[in-house]
């Protein structure tokens, strides 16, 4: 009965716990993380389970009937997001163990708080069934995500103070459409509100409401001309925090964004030329993106930008207006959470042991990491889209609607964007596999790291192959049947 | 009712907003920004809204603008716009 | 008499503008600093009194009580920082 | 760059205005947002939950989720304010020491503290060399200060039936704190509430909110049903909600305070948490 | 007639796989190559187990995945497939006791990595042989680019680098670019992608949809190096010799053919092409190919390089009988794929086995060598008169059935290239046997006694020569496959 | 006659806001500001509070409460009010702002 | 023109908070220095309450507190200003303090890597270092 709000009360509680644990008993810090991760994936699986056999949950906060209290809902869809939010959050987790623990010396308190704050706030995001709600959350996810990335040295503050400053703008103009809703229907209940909205008149005012949502949530996203913040707060930061926050933050993002577009908004209520401007704004994206990505020369950075062009693969994908892009577009959210997870992992654990992370810095890594660099290959093969690894399938529905609808400048930008791919991966590999790792370079593979990692890769093929399994018992139920 | 004390603080928030984001040094942009929150506090109260009002009297006038100082304090007032 | 304390009201609400004008213009950080505490105590009346003028004055006066000191907390700190770095500004 | 920006601003300005078109007039009694939930909210709530203050009854009771998160995002606020700028320990211990005499006024720096015993009535350790405020600001401010303290006391206790509650109170209670900084000096003020109590207390506020979310699921209920409380004090339904809110927002109010004390703390001296503002 | 649902498709693929945990936890080089022959025979076996059945004209299929709707991954065994896969797993065995011996004796770096990769390599040939559908198909084509680049770049300085990146760069710019469009198209189309005998059915796309479709396909599968996109072939001669004959004769190119084939055959249809006259622009395509790759190998002196322009060329044959669209065309471009890969696969161990005993690469510098490597160059003759077609060779019953198959449609002009392209390569090919057995040599290097490469060098173009031979008197297994085939 | 009062009452602590503004607004420095704006604001706010303190008697009927609280205000006020303004002079005089010295008187000494 | 004055005059609140929006937004794209970004981006959050408050308004009503709650009687939802809005703003108010707290923070760090708050000169700091 309270499977729903148990996924994510382990992590809150734990969070207050570690910062007593801080200041009592410092040693209890880690392991009451890990439980709290632990117990709140349990419970995710138990969720998806129990959703999978009797279908979308709801669970009054409070006590309070919706429309007047806080809601969550769980559908099949979002119960997989909130299985592979907590996922992946355990797995960073695991593998950092070493630099949570000695990198923060006093601090490893407040960061293993703040890390469960944020995992908590992006599960929030997608349990949630109310608007106002929702921004809290995002709020929530948002703020511990700045402090997670802006601690650091150099140029971190300085990303995550931009940032901030595009995310708070991004979060206040969803927070402006969401009053534009209010004052046109008088709820705030997302299926309360899709019920009024679809009798009230369309009007002006109503278009003007969605657009701001939707503009808002496009600037948190990382949608392509609001993405200068992305590149520098994952490039820049501690590996812990990239690798934790890139799987997810643009991801539900993007997942809010599809449930307003098939849960909330009807279709009569979006204003007709937004979907146009989405697909222009996506396909630029994915140029810009992997034109820039082409130019970084630290890893990271260009896998940041890759990032950029993965969304507008999905905010493509989601205003194509087909059943299959939109399959395409909801599928990409776990094929990409988990090749990013991957990616992330990987270079965390090489920037360990070689530093900076630009090309030089990875001679011979085949040979002295072999484990991390097979799993950094499955990552980089699912982001250019080679079967059978999950990245492929979600592209493939991203091409097939594309072609559906005659979106042919986007699918060229996922095929562009694919083989840009192809070039900036393989000259990575081609850097770790032929040339010799120099003299002083001293390698460590630790099985505590490489187990996340094999998990997060096999992950990859194992979902590639169970794609029509995800697609047919996750996604398949939640799309209306209004959209063909 | 009131409208005109709505409407004159409007006036003097937009107008401390403007002075706000102008002023030469960030001292006297943290000074005028609690000026503009004590604007603010007086047209929720004018809306009735008074819990809103207690809040943002709290935080804008006290607590954000002491933030604001000791930032400032911290780093530099100086400024180029 | 109830015409009377709103026009209080905004004859108060007019006042305000000459310490904002202070507070604006300037010239030195002094200026402006006390250019919001004569806001401040301007608004700690004008709340008592858009208190009465919804007629709910128990309500407000909670707020004005805060008010004032939050805005004598405010300007404490403000020539607290020119007490301690007012000095360095003006020299450089 | 300025250009561009006014150009960006005013399409932006030009198209929210726009849309406004539909809305309801100003202060129009019958439109949708004055209906719908907020009718229910200002008829029902008060049965509902003995709690005058609408805002309070629905802040704390109907979307209470929505302030226990809110309490969390202070609460994270103040992590990640020492999470980016708290130093290290080693780091904080100044090479000199200041040691001022209390009656003449005069500062003596030493490189070394172990000389000067710490509980000297004639010199007291301060943080640096800056002047203190005067007696007059001094002994207004000690004076004012527990008359602060007890108004957001009561700020926080009396939400039900003024405006107020855990979240003003709390702000009122660490603005006393703030002052007290600001009089006095930083230490002064850590030395009242240590790191460590402020960041126990901030956890425990939002504990004590989150404990009474899970009694209420220990009961039986939902999570943060304040009815739960009902059955174990034997009261009725509606005060068993107004004694839930009243637990929540003291525990808001105990978060509030520690955690924008530990903010003010740390911006204002560097991380460093010895001299500030 | 029937299917049979059995996971023996999957476990023969999957044969090879096996061997790789046990090549790279290996220390000794010896436990290492009984690795690899241990699987390259199960391989066999497993192949060759599913023969009778498949002769018989049943089929196997197994489901590993349903990934997408109406495209699972899956497997399924049929005549043509049965005939690439045994032609492959036939072969490895031999490369592998040829790659044993050229780097033992060229004593190499890497070995461990080589012989794993070339596993994988195989894994995917057979895999794509075996594949049921376009997708699965797709998968194992792109996984065999990727696991032959780190063959192709073996030798890891600057000049095979860019040679692995021109590889990579085209094998998979056109199978991302071109392929993967193409076959979300025809999915999108038709919503299945499973290999079916008739293919689209006449009507169901237009034909110029139709006709951009084949060309990207056509064009997408690289690895078949029709002209334009041939540049990659010539460039990864840089890799080492059982590389290379893994390119040319076994695993890549014969993938590529072998995708076309099936496309033309299973995806489009034969009827659906020979009715829209699509299928002109196969054979052109492969027309053009075959003369122009044919006159540049005349002037290469590179060996390696030489022989890789007649691949370009050979290969032309496959895709020109898949684009004849008549049961004896088809017939004789399947044989082609293993006539081809037994001749092509003796020459190129041949050249190795040059390269081993002399270290020398350039034609030009071949004077005279056949007495000093008589047996090499006996297996090179043969070789080469296979490819040429001449009849005691099995090059020739391919190139019989292509020449029937041109003859029974009335296309002459084909037919003529084809015999041009003929003499062509006796062109290219007899001056180096000329050389070896007529020329005295230049220099005194070539003269001296008998000088062979080590055994395992010399008895793998032995064997493929012989079976070259043996496959002109006792065709059948290939035969009949094909034929099943191309009914 | 309570009415009266409070008339007199609440005008004149607008006429004490008025003064300290214009003073505020016409006075050559900051510590001549500081000194209008310190005395006449503060008599002003606890004169104009007093007023509504009595119009609290006479017409919305407050509680003793409301108007203890209103007193308690007044005696914040009384308290704080010059407290920071004398904070603010001090924080001039130690941030170095010297006061100005009227030129006639200047020229007159010399 | 009369539609229009009747529009602004109806609804002067939500264009105020426009105005006040766009100053924000202004100051945030235009303003090079941190701190100034961050008035404006307070700016930019107050404009959105109080377009949310004045949702909440009421014409003839009273604060959302009940009058004599002590009596039973019927409560008339005419009387009393729509409290949920109020409710949202707290929350938000909340997160803009939070928001502005760890962005100073923040910025204090910037201030301690680069010794400057300005942006262009920041930037120029990276470049040639």
């Amino acid at each position: 009965m309270h499977d729903v709000v148990l996924t994510i009360l382990p992590l809150l509680f734990g969070s207050f716990l570690a910062i007593l644990a801080g200041w009592t008993r410092s040693a209890l810090v880690y392991p009451l993380g890990v439980v709290a991760l632990a117990l709140s994936t349990g419970f995710c699986v138990k969720l998806l389970l129990g959703v999978l056999s009797t279908g979308t949950a709801t669970y009054l906060l409070g006590g309070w009937s919706p429309p007047w209290g806080i809601v969550f809902v769980i559908d099949t869809f979002s119960a997989g997001m909130m299985l592979l939010i907590s996922g992946s959050a355990l797995l960073t987790y695991l593998a950092f163990r070493a630099e949570i623990i000695e990198g923060f010396a006093e601090k490893t308190a407040a960061f293993v708080a703040l890390l469960l704050l944020t995992v908590a706030g992006h599960m929030g995001i997608v349990a949630t069934g109310d608007l106002f709600n929702l921004y809290v959350l995002i709020e929530v996810a948002a703020l511990s995500g700045y402090a997670l990335l802006g601690y650091g040295s150099g140029r971190a503050p300085l990303a995550s103070l931009n940032y901030l400053c595009v995310g708070s703008v991004g979060a206040s103009l969803y927070l402006l459409g969401v009053g534009y809703l209010y004052i046109l229907t008088g709820t705030l209940n997302m299926a309360d509100l899709a019920q009024i909205m679809l009798a009230a008149p369309v009007t002006a005012s109503l278009h003007g409401a969605v657009a701001v949502i939707l503009f808002g949530l496009w600037v948190k996203m990382a949608l392509f001309p609001f993405h200068g913040w992305l590149p520098g707060a994952y490039a820049m930061s501690s590996p812990v925090a990239a690798a934790l926050l890139a799987p997810l933050t643009t991801k539900v993002m993007v997942y809010v964004v599809i449930r307003l577009l098939i849960g909330v908004i009807p279709g009569a209520a979006i204003p007709e030329a937004l979907p146009d401007v989405a697909m222009l704004l996506g396909t630029a994206a994915i140029f810009a993106g992997s034109l820039m990505a082409y130019r970084q020369i630290d890893q990271r950075r260009m896998i940041a930008y890759i990032l950029v062009a993965e969304v507008g693969y999905m905010v493509g994908g989601m205003f194509i207006g087909n059943r299959t892009a939109m399959t395409g577009a909801m599928l990409h959210i776990f094929a990409d959470a988990l090749m990013t997870l991957t990616l992330f992992l990987a270079l965390g654990s090489i920037a360990r042991q070689r530093g900076e992370m630009v090309l030089a810095n990875m001679r011979g890594l085949f040979r002295t990491m072999p484990f991390t660099m097979a799993a950094f290959v499955l990552g980089a093969m699912s982001m250019i889209g080679v079967p059978p690894l999950f990245g492929f399938f979600s592209k493939w529905y991203l091409l097939s609607g594309a072609l559906e609808s005659g979106q042919y400048l986007f699918m060229v930008g996922l095929l562009v964007s694919s083989l840009v791919n192809v070039v900036l991966f393989f000259r990575i590999f081609e850097t770790a596999f032929f040339d010799e790792p120099g003299e002083s370079v001293r390698d460590i593979e630790h099985w505590s790291r490489v187990t996340p990692l094999a998990v997060a890769a096999v992950l990859l093929i194992v979902a590639g192959l169970s794609s029509g399994l995800i697609v047919d018992r996750l996604i398949a139920g939640i799309i209306p049947a209004s959209l063909i | 009712m009131i409208w005109e004390i709505k409407l004159l603080a409007l006036i003097l928030v937009i107008v401390c907003a403007i002075a706000a984001i102008n002023a030469k040094d960030l001292l006297s942009a943290a000074v005028i920004f609690g000026i503009y929150s004590f604007m603010m506090c007086v047209q929720w109260l004018a809306m009735g809204a008074v819990d809103v009002a207690f809040t943002e009297a709290a935080i804008g006038a006290g607590i954000s603008t002491a933030l604001m100082l000791a930032a400032i304090f911290r780093t530099s007032r100086r400024t180029k716009d | 008499m109830e015409s009377f304390i709103l026009y209080l009201g905004i004859v108060l609400m007019g006042i305000m503008v000459l310490p904002l004008y202070r507070a604006v213009v300037g010239p030195t950080t002094l200026d402006r600093l006390m250019g919001m505490n004569a806001i401040g105590s301007k608004t700690v009346a004008l709340i008592v009194i858009i208190g009465l003028v919804f007629d709910r004055v128990d309500m407000f006066v909670d707020i004005a009580l805060a008010y004032a000191m939050l805005n004598f907390i405010a300007v404490l700190a403000a020539s607290r920082y020119l007490h301690k770095r007012g000095r360095r500004d003006t020299a450089s | 760059m300025k250009k561009t920006a006014l150009l960006a601003v005013i399409l932006t300005g030009a198209l929210l205005i726009l849309s406004m078109e539909n809305f309801p007039s100003w202060g129009d009694v019958q439109s949708p947002a004055s209906l719908h939930l907020s009718r229910h909210f200002i008829e029902k709530s008060y049965e509902q939950t003995l709690t005058p203050n609408l805002v309070t009854a629905v802040l704390g009771d109907y979307r209470g989720f929505d302030t226990m998160l809110e309490t969390v995002v202070v609460f994270t606020a103040a992590l990640a304010c020492f999470l980016v700028i708290r130093l290290p320990r080693d780091v904080c211990t100044p090479g000199l020491f200041y040691y001022r005499h209390t009656r003449t006024g005069l500062v003596v720096r030493k490189h070394d503290a172990c000389e000067l015993p710490g509980e000297n009535p004639t010199f007291e350790r301060v943080d640096s060399d800056w002047p203190p405020h005067d007696v007059v600001v001094v002994s207004t401010c000690r004076m004012v200060i527990p008359f602060i303290q007890l108004f957001g006391l009561y700020v926080v206790a009396h939400g039900h039936y003024s405006p107020g509650g855990g979240f003003q109170g709390g702000v009122i209670f660490a603005a006393s704190y703030v002052l007290l900084a600001v009089s006095h000096d930083l230490r002064t003020l850590v030395h009242r509430l240590n790191e460590r109590v402020t960041h126990l207390l901030s956890a425990a506020g939002v504990l004590l909110f989150f404990g009474v979310g899970l009694f209420g699921m220990a009961m039986g209920l939902n999570f943060l049903d304040y009815g739960a409380l009902e059955g174990v004090l034997g009261m009725s339904l509606a005060s068993g909600h107004s004694l839930g809110i009243l637990l929540v927002e003291i525990g808001v109010g105990m978060t509030v305070t520690a955690a924008l004390v530990i903010i003010f703390k740390l911006l204002s001296s560097r991380g460093t948490v010895t001299e500030g503002l | 007639m029937y299917s049979i649902y059995s996971i023996q498709p999957f476990l023969a693929v999957a044969a090879p796989l096996a061997a790789v945990p046990g090549i790279l936890s290996s220390r000794s080089p010896n436990i290492r190559e009984a690795w690899s022959f241990a699987a390259a025979l199960l391989l066999l076996g497993l192949v060759a187990c599913m023969v009778p059945a498949v002769v018989a004209g049943h089929t196997y299929t197994w489901v590993v995945a349903n990934v997408l709707p109406g495209a699972p991954i899956a497997f399924r065994v049929d005549a043509f497939g049965m005939l690439f896969a045994l032609v492959a797993s036939s072969l490895w065995v031999v490369t592998t006791l040829y790659s044993i011996g050229y780097m033992r004796s060229k004593n190499e770096h890497a070995q461990t990595r080589f012989f794993g990769y070339f596993a994988v390599s195989i894994f995917c040939a057979v895999g794509v042989a075996f594949s049921a559908n376009l997708l699965t198909m797709y998968l194992f084509y792109e996984l065999l680019s990727f696991s032959t680049y780190p063959l192709v770049a073996h030798h890891q300085n600057e000049e095979s680098r860019k040679a692995g990146r021109k590889y990579l760069g085209f094998i998979v710019g056109t199978s991302i670019g071109l392929v993967l469009p193409a076959m979300v198209a025809v999915h999108h189309f038709m919503g299945t992608l499973d290999f079916a005998a008739g293919g689209i059915p006449l009507g169901a796309i237009d034909p110029t949809t139709m006709t951009v479709l084949l060309c990207l396909l056509l064009f997408g599968f690289a690895k078949a190096a029709l002209m334009p996109v041939h540049v990659w072939l010539p460039a990864a001669m840089v890799a080492p010799t059982p590389v290379s004959s893994l390119l040319h004769a076994v695993a890549v190119v014969k993938v590529g053919a072998f995708c076309i084939m099936r496309v033309v055959t299973d995806v489009f249809g034969v009827e659906t092409l020979s009715a829209l006259h699509l299928n002109d622009v196969v054979t052109g395509a492969a027309a053009v190919t075959m003369l122009a790759a044919s006159l540049i190998a005349l002037s290469q002196d590179g060996l390696k390089r030489r022989l890789a322009f007649s691949t370009i060329g050979q290969l032309s044959y496959i895709v020109l009988g898949a684009g004849l669209v008549t049961a004896a065309g088809l017939t004789g471009g399947m044989l082609h794929i293993a006539m081809h890969a037994f001749g092509k696969i003796t020459l190129f161990f041949c050249a190795g086995a040059i390269y081993v005993a002399t270290g020398e690469k350039y034609i030009s510098r071949l004077n005279g060598i056949g007495y000093r490597m008589p047996w090499t160059m006996t297996a090179f003759l043969i070789g080469s008169l296979s490819i040429i077609g001449i009849p005691p060779t099995g090059g020739f019953l391919s190139k019989w059935y292509l020449l029937n198959g041109c003859i029974d449609t009335g296309q002459w002009l084909l037919a003529l290239t084809l015999l041009a392209s003929s003499l062509l390569n006796a062109a290219y090919f007899l001056p180096i046997v000329y050389r070896a057995w007529f020329c005295t040599p230049d220099q005194a290097q070539h003269a001296g006694p008998m000088r062979e490469a080590p055994l395992a060098c010399i008895v793998p173009p032995l064997i493929t020569a012989t079976i070259t031979v043996i496959l002109f008197f006792y065709p059948y297994p290939f035969l009949n496959l094909a034929r099943l085939a191309a009914n | 006659m309570i009415e009266t009062l409070v008339i007199f009452l609440c005008c004149a602590g607008m006429l004490l806001f008025l003064g300290g503004m214009i003073g505020i607004l016409r006075l050559p420095d900051a510590y001549t500001r500081l000194h209008m704006a310190g005395m006449l604001d503060t008599l002003g706010l606890l004169i104009l509070l007093l007023g509504l303190v009595l119009y609290g008697f006479l017409h919305a009927p407050m509680s003793l409460l409301v108007q203890f609280k209103i007193l308690l205000l007044w005696g914040f006020v009384l308290v704080t009010s010059p407290t920071a303004t004398h904070a603010m002079v001090d924080a001039g005089v130690r941030a170095g702002l010297t006061p100005w010295v009227q030129p006639d008187a200047k020229r007159r000494r010399k | 023109m009369e539609d229009f004055l009747t529009q602004l005059t109806s609804k002067y609140n939500f264009w105020a908070y426009i105005v006040l929006m766009m100053v924000g937004l202004y100051a945030m794209i235009a303003k090079g220095n941190l701190i100034k970004k961050l008035i404006g981006l307070s700016i930019f959050q107050t404009a959105i309450m109080l377009f949310y408050v004045a949702i909440g308004s009421k014409a003839g009503a009273t604060i959302p507190i009940l009058r004599d709650h002590t009596l039973k009687g019927v409560i008339d939802f005419v009387e009393y200003i729509n409290p949920l809005p109020h409710v949202l703003m707290l929350t938000a108010i909340v997160v803009s303090v939070a928001t502005l707290g760890v962005a100073l923070a923040l910025v204090l760090r910037v201030y301690d890597v680069h010794q400057t708050l300005e942006e262009d000169e920041i930037l120029e700091k990276i470049k040639n270092p």
